[in-house]
């Protein structure tokens, strides 16, 4: 161990810096135990950048051991910067999901794009080429003025990084519910292709390999994130106060490529982004993987700024920089391949034998840890979980009571107004600013169920999808978790794809509130028996707690991403009626159960009831029984019933691509033990509508497997009308008003607004 | 009631990352102007409004600044005087 | 025939275009680095799409002072077939292979969709498997494409027969509508006067397997084909 | 040699559409800023260069824009005064 004295200069450590760097006092007594004495200020912040929930998942990290993590096509589960799965013919797909909600909801702009850039990076590190983006938002009521300015910079800002980076962005989701008014959830997913002998992992190795950081400069950007509020520092300097991350998606680029042409060489053994806490914690956790020690010296860290501190190098959140771990001796090559690209590489540190994490600016130590106990020492918590009795009266309440309104006696009324709620329209206003054909891969881009990518030179391809409701888990963790993955798996499955692996971001409230600690206790528990039951292991996810305004936490919003696998490129299934006469059936089970559901929510404003059942056995035999109809060859479109329930589900099947509109004749009336509005709108689970030629194939295959399967209508591709007829009463909507409903109310919302709304009212920044 | 012109300068603000400067600055380099040493690239903004005098003008530009012109988080404004247009 | 396929930094295009030539087509292409001065004896030249330079001060601006342009305008020059694509438009139009410029789409947003194009001239080097009047189906994703030229430019363009495609709707009937960036009369690619740079918005090489959506753009490449190897 | 500040002002050439101008002005409308007459956005460019005197900094700054800056198909520019940066 060397001597480390206090930097002249820093400020003295007193307990007020200590809790402003966010550690209780345990938490600093046990540094003080760790260290043998009394941290400095450039180690207090390395400390309290690790040990925060963003870089440690102290309060996490036990309920996330719970979840099932292997199969035998994982190649990699989660620990590293991205999860990845074989997919057969020495290929394989690396992906991951991210959250960067506390920077977009203070610049929606920037915090969605280095969002973006964020996950990316995450993704070729790991040896893979990012072949496809997506992105799962949450925002408030499209109503208000803010809600409309942040939307609209978050999806320029997923856009133009994305566009430029030039990844398609191929499919995602976005929710418009008040409980996310002040916190928006901006989630952004990517899935890359590798050669599986390309893996490369976040590991440092080799005794006097020399670390080099590649890529931008490092400035005071982002420095503690948004948490750090000083009234020290920023009164000392203004330059201090932590800045807000601008992204440079041209040099991301140059960094893709440069990434993987370094890892080709093999030149290099490891590789990190430097994400959060940025140099700290890539460092800390590249020789933790490694079991080694690392010393590293910040003045030979290429900085954007003069002057820049130890504490300012280590903590800066500087976008689109990596830290490499080269082979020894073959520095000059590394140079050389970001040479080519426009880059720069400096070596900045080295792997050593003894197993301690050394900071030094020049000669001078100015931090150092034992081992790796700054990575392994960090406390972990189990809070106390308490359903909150408010919320299981909600559930307990009786929807199917709830009063209807005079309107709703024609259905078709109904429809229409749940087509244009902002949840279920089109989304096509956002996702037309995405390119999604880029890279010519892209089979089905966003606007179906799952997107599909054909993956070159095989017969495969793959589908990806995210998916959450944040409204099931609100109202009942346990059964939302599962609904959240049994929905995204069906999502895939409605592609032809056979679901094979999940990422997750778990978007919750302060953990610390029993009622918040519960929801998340709970809707990973449910997670984890649907990845069980459907066997698709959880291959790394991101954790994002403290998702509260004033107003309150948000819904519990656990976002599932899916990967899925599509063996042969005929399976590859839309989820439009593509043809005229088919018959269209109702795969699964009718349960008319209207808890939690959009359309008590749109229609008469409530959440309330129990959200709808999710027996994950069935859910894996309603998609067994769609991929067995798919590969036989019967079937001409499915798409899952989710949002709005059947009818929903329905219209989207005639309207929903504009290329390919048909009208269809609906008979329901058999349900009769049902309310017409159950029946509709009700979103029970595993429900698959699906067209086919051959209707009594299709029967027969579900019938094989035990699962409910009913005619229930005709596609009628030149018919301009979807006609139901239900048990009690019938509807019929002219295709253009449920086009006109579906299609404009987005568009029609955005056009009202400036480019740009008030800035005035800032939302209150929260913790990182 | 008179018409003035008015401009504002918009600039990113200092010490953030500014990706078109620097890759402006570059170009230059590159185009032989080796004798740049910093580039920052903004947005100008030229304004005609009806106002009572220069003063009131002004004052309404600045509050247009703060409310859509300039992003408060990530740039700086500057108003040029008002002149009669 | 071998085709030519500038790498330049920022290019993002590059590998759809090289893929669309060997799979689709089946003919030879090489990838040229923007600081070569060397286009591998190929016979076409293509400039991809992409975000040159991150497209930061103007969409192909930077670009088009790279070194491997001063061989692209020299073979430009002697006649040799040059086809911008989307960013490689913009990089036409900025080195002064084409007249015009491509501005911000008038919507301010990007735009990423399956357009129409009209066929308005059959009889060049890039469109001689087209018929006059035909309607193509081939994606857009761009910010800037929003074509203007002064009026005596666009006479000129027009009395020569140098628009080479409209956005048009599946009929073929001009409209606002079917423009989706506000281009000046609805110009979606032109030719230049000597007829072998071809500059255009759509990218071709996204259609051209049926897979994909469109099968539309293959016809472009083995127009070149045809007039270039006879 | 000295070191001296150039800004440069490149605005969309007159006659041309400039939809940001328009939707600035719209939405400054939109904000009740109703007053407002016309806008018209451009680039902000400024420089820091190194020159013998303010003369030769603006002379390479024109010739910058010339052949970089500004395109002049689409767009004019204006050179304000060097000044000792
Ligand atoms: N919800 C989750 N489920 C499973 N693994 C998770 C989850 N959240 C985080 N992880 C894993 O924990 C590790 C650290 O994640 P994270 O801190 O988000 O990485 P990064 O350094 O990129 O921010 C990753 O390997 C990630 O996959
Ligand atoms: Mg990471």
């Amino acid at each position: 161990m060397s001597e480390v004295t206090p930097r002249p200069g820093d400020p003295t450590i007193t307990s007020a810096l200590v809790a402003e760097h966010g550690l209780t006092k345990e938490e600093y007594e046990r540094l003080i135990g760790m260290l043998g004495r009394a941290p400095t200020f450039t180690e207090l912040g390395i400390v309290s950048a690790l040990w925060s929930e963003h870089c440690s998942y102290k309060h996490s990290r036990p309920v996330l051991k719970t979840l099932p993590t292997t199969a035998s096509y994982v190649l990699q589960g989660p620990g590293e910067n991205a999860g990845v799965i074989s997919i057969g013919d020495g290929l394989a797909v690396a992906f991951k999901i991210e959250s960067h909600n506390h920077p977009s909801a203070v610049e929606p702009y920037q915090g969605a794009a280095t969002g973006v850039g964020g996950i990316l990076r995450d993704v070729f590190t790991m040896g893979a080429r990012p072949i496809a983006m997506l992105n799962s938002l949450r925002f408030g009521s499209l109503d208000d003025s803010r809600v409309r300015y942040l939307f609209s910079g978050v999806v320029k800002g997923i856009g133009d990084y994305g566009n430029c980076v030039g990844i398609p962005t191929v499919a995602g989701e976005i929710v418009f519910d008040s409980a996310y008014e002040n916190n928006p959830l901006v989630n952004a997913m990517c899935v890359g292709l590798m050669h599986e002998e390309d893996l490369i992992r976040a590991k440092a190795e080799g005794v006097g390999n020399p670390i080099m950081a590649v890529g931008a400069r490092t400035g005071r950007d982002g420095i503690h994130g948004a948490s750090f509020a000083s009234e020290d520092l920023s009164a000392a300097s203004d330059a201090k106060r932590p800045r807000i991350q601008v992204g440079d998606p041209f040099t991301e680029k140059l960094l893709l490529e440069a990434s993987l042409e370094l890892i080709k060489s093999g030149h290099i053994v490891a590789i990190q982004d430097m994400g959060a806490a940025g140099l700290t914690s890539s460092s800390a956790e590249m020789a933790e993987r490694g079991d080694v020690g690392v010393t590293i010296d910040v003045t030979k860290v290429p900085t954007r700024e003069s002057g820049m501190t130890p504490y300012e190098v280590l903590l800066s959140e500087s976008q689109e920089r990596m830290l490499v771990v080269a082979r020894k001796g073959h520095e000059e090559e590394v140079r050389a391949i970001l040479r080519k690209w426009d880059l720069t590489a400096a070596v900045i540190g080295e792997v050593i034998a003894e197993l301690v994490y050394r900071v030094t600016e020049g000669e001078r130590v100015v931090a150092e840890f034992p081992g790796s106990r700054l990575v392994t020492d960090c406390p972990t918590y189990s809070p106390d979980a308490r359903e909150a009795p408010a919320i299981r009266d909600l559930r307990a309440a009786d929807a199917s009571v709830v009063p209807e309104r005079a309107e709703e006696k024609d259905p078709a009324w109904t429809l229409e107004q749940l087509l244009s709620a902002p949840t279920i329209a089109s989304k096509a206003w956002a996702y037309r600013q995405y390119d999604s054909t880029v890279r010519t891969n892209t089979v089905m881009g966003p606007g179906g169920d799952a997107a599909v990518l054909r993956v070159r030179g095989t017969n495969k391809a793959i589908a990806v999808k995210t998916d959450g409701n944040g409204r099931y888990v609100y109202l009942d963790p346990r059964v939302g978790g599962r609904i959240a993955v049994a929905e995204a798996a069906r999502n895939v499955a409605c592609t032809g794809a056979r679901p094979m692996a999940i990422t997750n971001c778990l978007n919750f409230g302060n953990p610390t509130r029993p009622e918040v600690f519960y929801q998340f206790r709970e809707a990973v528990a449910g997670m984890a028996e649907a990845c069980r039951a459907l066997g698709t292991p959880v291959t790394g996810g991101n954790v994002s707690l403290y998702n509260e305004s004033p107003s309150g936490a948000v819904y519990p919003t656990p976002v599932i991403g899916m990967v899925g696998l599509i063996d042969d490129l005929s399976h590859i299934t839309r989820a439009s009626f593509q043809r005229d006469g088919d018959t269209i059936l109702l795969l699964g089970e009718m349960g008319g159960e209207l808890g939690g559901s959009e359309y008590l929510a749109t229609i008469h404003g409530e959440v309330i009831g129990a959200p709808p059942r999710c027996d994950v056995g069935r859910e894996k035999a309603v998609i067994d029984a769609l991929l067995e109809a798919i590969r036989s060859g019967v079937v001409s479109s499915a798409h899952d019933c989710s949002d709005g329930g059947l009818a929903v589900a329905l219209a989207e099947c005639c309207i929903g691509d504009r290329d390919c509109e048909s009208g269809a004749e609906i008979d329901l009336s058999n349900y009769s033990s049902f309310s017409d509005r159950a029946i509709l709108f009700g979103e029970s689970q595993g429900r698959i509508v699906v067209s086919s030629s051959a209707p009594k194939r299709v029967l027969e295959i579900a019938q094989r497997m035990g699962v409910p399967c009913a005619q229930i209508g005709l596609v009628h591709r030149h018919s301009e009308s979807l006609e139901i007829t239900l048990p009690t009463g019938s509807m019929r909507s002219p295709l253009s008003r449920l086009s006109q409903a579906y299609h404009s109310t987005i568009p029609t919302v955005m056009a009202r607004t400036p480019e740009h709304a008030t800035f005035d009212e800032l939302a209150p920044v929260a913790a990182h | 009631m008179a018409r003035f012109r008015i401009a504002v300068h918009i600039t990113p603000r200092k010490g953030l990352l500014d990706p078109q400067g620097n890759a402006v600055k570059d170009a230059l380099h590159t185009l032989g102007f080796k004798a740049v040493r910093n580039v920052h690239v903004g947005r100008y903004i030229v304004l005609e409004t009806e106002a009572y005098d220069a003063i009131a003008a002004e004052e309404t530009v600045t509050d247009m600044c703060r409310k859509l012109l300039a992003n408060p988080v990530t740039e700086d404004f500057e108003i040029e005087s008002a002149v009669p247009a | 025939m071998k085709f030519g396929i500038v790498t330049f930094p920022g290019s993002n295009c590059d590998y759809d275009a090289f893929h669309a030539i060997t799979e689709m087509l089946g003919e030879d292409a090489v990838y040229l680095w923007h600081k070569d001065h060397d286009l591998q004896g190929s016979d076409v030249i293509i400039l991809p799409g992409g975000f040159s330079y991150g497209d930061y001060l103007r969409p192909g601006a930077i670009a088009r002072f790279s070194p491997i342009m001063q061989e692209v305008a020299a073979h430009a020059k002697a006649g040799g077939p040059v086809l911008g694509v989307c960013n490689g438009f913009q990089i036409a139009c900025e080195a002064g292979l084409l007249p015009g410029a491509l501005m911000r789409n008038a919507n301010l947003q990007f735009v990423s969709a399956k357009v129409r194009v009209r066929i308005e001239n059959s009889d060049t080097m890039f469109t001689n498997l087209y018929e006059r009047g035909e309607v193509l189906r081939i994606p857009v994703a761009h910010g800037d494409g929003r074509y203007v030229a002064s009026a005596e430019v666009l006479d000129e363009l027009e009395a020569e027969g140098r628009v080479i495609f409209r956005y048009a709707d599946a009929n073929g009937t001009l409209s606002a509508d079917a423009n989706p960036n506000g281009s000046e009369r609805n110009i979606a690619g032109i030719i230049s006067d000597g007829g072998n740079v071809l500059g255009l918005m759509p990218h071709p090489e996204r259609a051209c397997s049926p897979l994909l959506g469109s099968n539309d753009g293959v016809r472009l490449f083995e127009s070149i084909l045809s007039r270039v190897a006879a």
